[in-house]
């Protein structure tokens, strides 16, 4: 499954995509979230506050409840700040 | 939806204003009203020397586009432009374009200030400022206010 | 009053949307958002040859003039433009411009809303429409609608 | 003091001003306005619904019942249809 980060996030995990191979159990996106968090300290820095996350499954907004079964391409990105 | 199929652009380029709305309208005596809105970048205090709009390539289309849509839906457009710039954009310089036209001034204020606030809390896109001393002024926050602009649009009805 | 003051024009001539919003905003940075009106000739029977604008010189740019200096004075603008034709103009063309510039976009929209209310029910014009074939169509009647959307601008508090 | 039409106030009394010397008793909009309605069929077919017709003293809107003195100029046009 490919991640792909954008603004504070990826300066902070220090890379804009990577793939992943999820272990067993993670079935919703707070479940990736508190997986990925646990992954180093650079994701604990860039997912300190995951409530502040917001997340697309194949470019479509999601809410951290969602189940990612079927994702191709999940993004992780601040609050958005464009217009 | 009745006529008009939303035109998306994201680009770097700056956009012309006169030439967006004429391409809405041009031989065609059905549209009464045209709204623009142009976003431009803001520098009150002279530190800025320019914002860096990043955004999510494909899903930026995508969400506009399904915005867009919404609008053509909610009210009688003619018609319906929206373009955003990404890139590094000076203080002064144009950030983006919403034109909506319609036969009446009522739908073509609201689609035109639906749109910016829908744009401005789901567009995946991100500033960052750079400033005149050459340090970064880090990312721009988002605002709550931002927020509850989007929710007004909300149909009480569901 | 902080700021603008109101460019105001009754003129024959079109209007060059693009180039009245670079006036406004021309070597500034401290402004966020610029919201243009047009409203244009409409024709959707395609039995129009075309409208005649009447207006009361003097009294046309008096009174545009206080519904702006008004408009000012309620939402904080750095510029304020409203152009208003008269004479014939055919289906198709412009009729009159706002645009109206702010920091935020809400001050941006809702000035230039209350302008077009209100030039449709206290400007000085008044349309006449010649049909295609050759006949007088009368003149064009007020909206009690018209009227309706300016009094939601009326402040309760008096 | 001078009068001045607009639209079919103007086609219908057939011009667009005139000075008028009003006599005495005209004190305010609506008596100039019931005057004028008796000085001829062209008047009368203008003024014939008093209440549709909107007046402006020296470039002003008023209302029917405000005073006429010190009027300069007095335009009497129909509802207007601007914007």
């Amino acid at each position: 499954m490919r991640l792909i980060y954008f603004a504070w996030v990826r300066e902070r995990i220090g890379k804009p995509e990577e793939d992943v191979e999820l272990p067993a159990g993670i079935e919703t996106v707070a479940d990736l979230l508190r997986w990925l968090k646990s992954r180093g300290e650079e994701y604990e820095h860039a997912l300190q506050f995951p409530d502040v996350i917001r997340v697309a499954i194949n470019q479509e907004h999601v809410g951290h409840r969602e189940k990612i079964a079927g994702a191709r391409e999940i993004a992780l990105f601040p609050p958005m700040t464009g217009g | 939806m009745a006529g008009a199929v939303p035109g998306i652009r994201i680009q770097r380029e700056d956009f012309d204003v006169a030439a967006e709305i004429a391409a809405l309208t041009r031989d065609r005596a059905d549209i009464g009203a045209v709204v623009t809105f142009s976003g431009l970048c803001r520098d009150e205090q002279g530190a800025l020397s320019e914002l860096e709009l990043e955004h999510y390539p494909g899903m930026a289309e995508a969400e506009i586009g399904r915005i867009a849509a919404e609008a053509t839906e909610r009210w009688p457009l003619q018609g319906l432009t929206v373009i955003h710039r990404h890139g590094k954009i000076a203080p002064g310089e144009n950030i983006v374009l919403v034109v909506a036209a319609s036969a009446h001034r009522q739908a073509a204020f609201e689609a035109a200030n639906f749109l910016m606030d829908y744009l401005k809390s789901r567009a995946p896109f991100w500033k960052k400022e750079h400033l005149t001393d050459g340090s970064h002024g880090g990312w721009v926050e988002a605002k709550e206010a931002d927020d509850r602009a989007a929710d007004r649009w909300k149909k009480s009805g569901g």
